[in-house]
């Protein structure tokens, strides 16, 4: 039971992205999403430390300090960019004007709650970032994460056992099994991967699963895992 | 007597900074670390220094020769982990108790400053809360959702970097340079921004990001190292 | 689809605005006012509007045509007084009771409707603080000072006036235009933007001083009459 | 006993502003002592509507539509003007960076109670603007005004009778006859009009004054009354 490949869920994700919005993407899976949004949307990728319209990363030759995004990579602008400070960044994000997140996760609970941002890593400082902004102040929160830990443990539950990053935030989940929208009875499935059954779903997550009435495969091109 | 804020080194624009200092430190994602600044900060081997900085530890800062020289006290921040595989300066003094952390959500961080800034002492945001960063934190219902309530942050200095100045202390970022710096220096007593240049003509009025009103003293470091 | 928020006529960018809309209209000093914008509101002849405007009248405005119209129940200002000598058309209706006034010290204007933009559903300011403007307002000592709760603004339309536009309705101000734009297009569901020029490309991310992001509609409409 | 006229007045708060300060003048007589800052003396005069550093008045050739004060004048910008939005501009009132405020006024009270905005016109609608956030909030608050009304009542009082501005926040009083502090005790006379005793002084005012030990005689210059 593999389910779908990174590259895949990421691509799965960019599906969902509508024309003319803006979106928030978080480090690792979702940037990779932004890879993939379908040609002819026209899409704003904003970044916390202030660029409203980040384009593809810069070349070595046209790389430069002052030109980066948050996770600090050196960007390019898409036409139509502007750069705000981050005062400024997040009162956009506060005030409601992303139109959607997406987010990496360790869980979701079946009430949206998200744990995102401490792994209680022992040795390690706390890292909270912007996730909490964003988690709780999106206009939609997604989430693309594997569907359980390595260990096969469930990463869908009924309440998250670690730190929250918010509240009843997440509306979407991507993970490498199934398609997942959090409505107000829990998890609701509305793809699952291929070859991947409802029960076998079921018995990889830790909360109870709805099953959409019209629940399908998800349709994900062939595509190479990266290395 | 026409204004003039141009210092010719680092080592005076930090003059009169005195231990115990809380020092707001600017810088984000890469860009905008003052970091001539923190070093002329370091040189004058002060105590129990307060850093409200986005990151305690940044690959792209020098805030860890602070924190390894032993002068800082508290580190207000969102992120206070290190990219290395070990254990950051920080880090390794937060563990020990020798460091206090007050760990932040980024725009809470930002707004906390400007409202230092702005004369604005305590605000509602809804960012923390159900969290544990909110714990012990005032909380109140507006409309059909919770808050939390966040107070200002002000500070003795502000280092920001800049790209160009003139001797007003008027200011112009590149790109994302600003980041932290425009509202850290509305919040702090003494302001110090480096910059790359100090043009010889005032800068013209579109250009400049941050008023000189807010800033004291400005020097030309020329490019990032 | 290539995102393009350009409008060709005044009257296609107030689609949708409904009787009762709460209406943000920028413009202070004598700059920034939407004149066009406002006219073309008036025209489609809308009910009980509240208008949420630094100068109920202004002699370089023409907020007092929706007022003249009847199609305003409600005004919240930091100005409430006519230039000339006799009654605006504001002071009368108001003297009748026949409109709603709430006046509000100006920065708390500002910042009422910063917040209701930037996600802040109410702060706190000295401003006002012992005066009958603050009366029953809720009040809270921070330190040894004492400071007034005020609440968030939002709206359903915003009006503004900048001087630059492109197709994503980046904008650009001249001099003193800005005032209350900015801010008013982050806290409207609906902002439109009356420039003088619409640009064929992009503004230069330099210029940019509000973010497409904020804005839904722009329409050129030259200068100022 | 007729005092200093309505130039000298503003001549005598000018000397009072200090080089290198950040200045908000309110409309007529405070905006005049803009005009007798002591040559030498580099002064930032800031505009409730953003302009930081504003110029002369411009020539009707030069006047813009976009380049204007608060009181809707067209200017010019000094060197090293920079201009901010509403938003901005009264947070930088709000936070304290206005090192003075020139204000006229009603009435000050011995406890430096500010009632400077609302004459209670029955006919007219109220106007605060900008006036209370500068009085509350810039580090220092002075007041220029006749010391009694037309009809020859007292302004400076024991309690204000208008509706009040501000608490607390005058600091200093230039009127036609005086110059006066406002300390915890109550107003404190520095200076004094050309031929006016403290007898006379005293009957003019509504609150016990308090004469400093070095208080002098008021040195203007002749200026002609402006018409």
């Amino acid at each position: 039971m593999s389910g779908i490949n990174r590259n895949q869920m990421a691509w799965r994700a960019a599906q969902d992205i509508e024309d003319g919005m803006i979106v928030n993407l978080g480090m690792g899976l979702p940037v990779l999403a932004g890879d993939y949004v379908p040609d002819g949307r026209d899409v704003f990728i904003h970044a916390e430390n202030g660029v409203i319209g980040c384009g593809p990363l810069a070349t070595p030759e046209a790389a430069d300090t002052d030109l980066v995004d948050a996770g600090s990579r050196r960007i390019t602008l898409r036409p139509g960019a502007s750069i705000v400070d981050s005062t400024a960044s997040f009162a956009m994000i506060r005030g409601g004007h992303i139109d959607v997140t997406v987010l990496g996760a360790f869980q979701v609970a079946a009430n949206g709650d998200l744990a995102n941002w401490d792994m209680r890593l022992p040795e390690k400082g706390p890292l909270v970032g912007g996730a909490m902004d964003l988690a709780a102040c999106a206009r939609a929160v997604w989430v693309i994460m594997e569907h359980t830990t390595r260990k096969g443990e469930p990463r869908l539950l009924q309440a998250c056992t670690l730190p929250l990053t918010a509240v009843r935030c997440v509306t979407r989940i991507f993970t490498d099994l199934a398609v997942i929208d959090v409505i107000d009875a829990g998890f609701l499935v509305r793809e699952i991967a291929p070859g991947i059954t409802q029960e076998e779903l079921q018995a990889k997550s830790g909360a109870p699963l709805h099953f959409a009435a019209d629940c399908r495969t998800i349709a994900a091109p062939e595509l190479a895992e990266s290395v | 007597m026409p204004i003039d804020k141009r210092v010719a080194a680092a080592a005076a624009a930090m003059d009169g900074v005195r231990d115990g200092a809380v020092v707001l430190i600017s810088g984000f994602g890469g860009a905008g670390f003052p970091n001539v600044l923190i070093r002329a900060l370091c040189e004058r081997g002060l105590r129990d220094l307060t850093l409200v900085v986005n990151s305690a530890t940044h690959r792209y800062s020098v805030t860890h020769e602070l924190i390894e020289a032993g002068q800082v006290r508290k580190v207000v921040c969102s992120a206070a982990r290190g990219h290395a595989k070990g254990l950051s300066a920080f880090e390794e003094r937060w563990k020990k108790g020798e460091i206090e952390l007050e760990c932040l959500p980024q725009g809470s961080f930002a707004e906390k400053i400007r409202a230092g800034g702005a004369g604005i002492p305590a605000f509602y945001t809804p960012v923390g809360f159900g969290t544990e960063l909110a714990a012990g934190k005032e909380t109140r219902r507006f409309g059909d959702r919770d808050y939390v309530l966040e107070t200002a942050i002000t500070g003795d200095l502000a280092l920001i970097r800049a790209d160009r100045a003139d001797r007003y202390g008027n200011l112009a970022f590149r790109y994302a340079q600003a980041n932290f710096g425009p509202a850290m220096a509305t919040a702090a007593r003494l302001s110090v921004a480096e910059v790359r240049i100090i043009e010889d003509a005032p800068l013209a009025q579109p250009d400049i990001q941050l008023a000189g009103a807010f800033i004291d003293r400005v020097v030309a470091v020329g490019d990032m190292p």
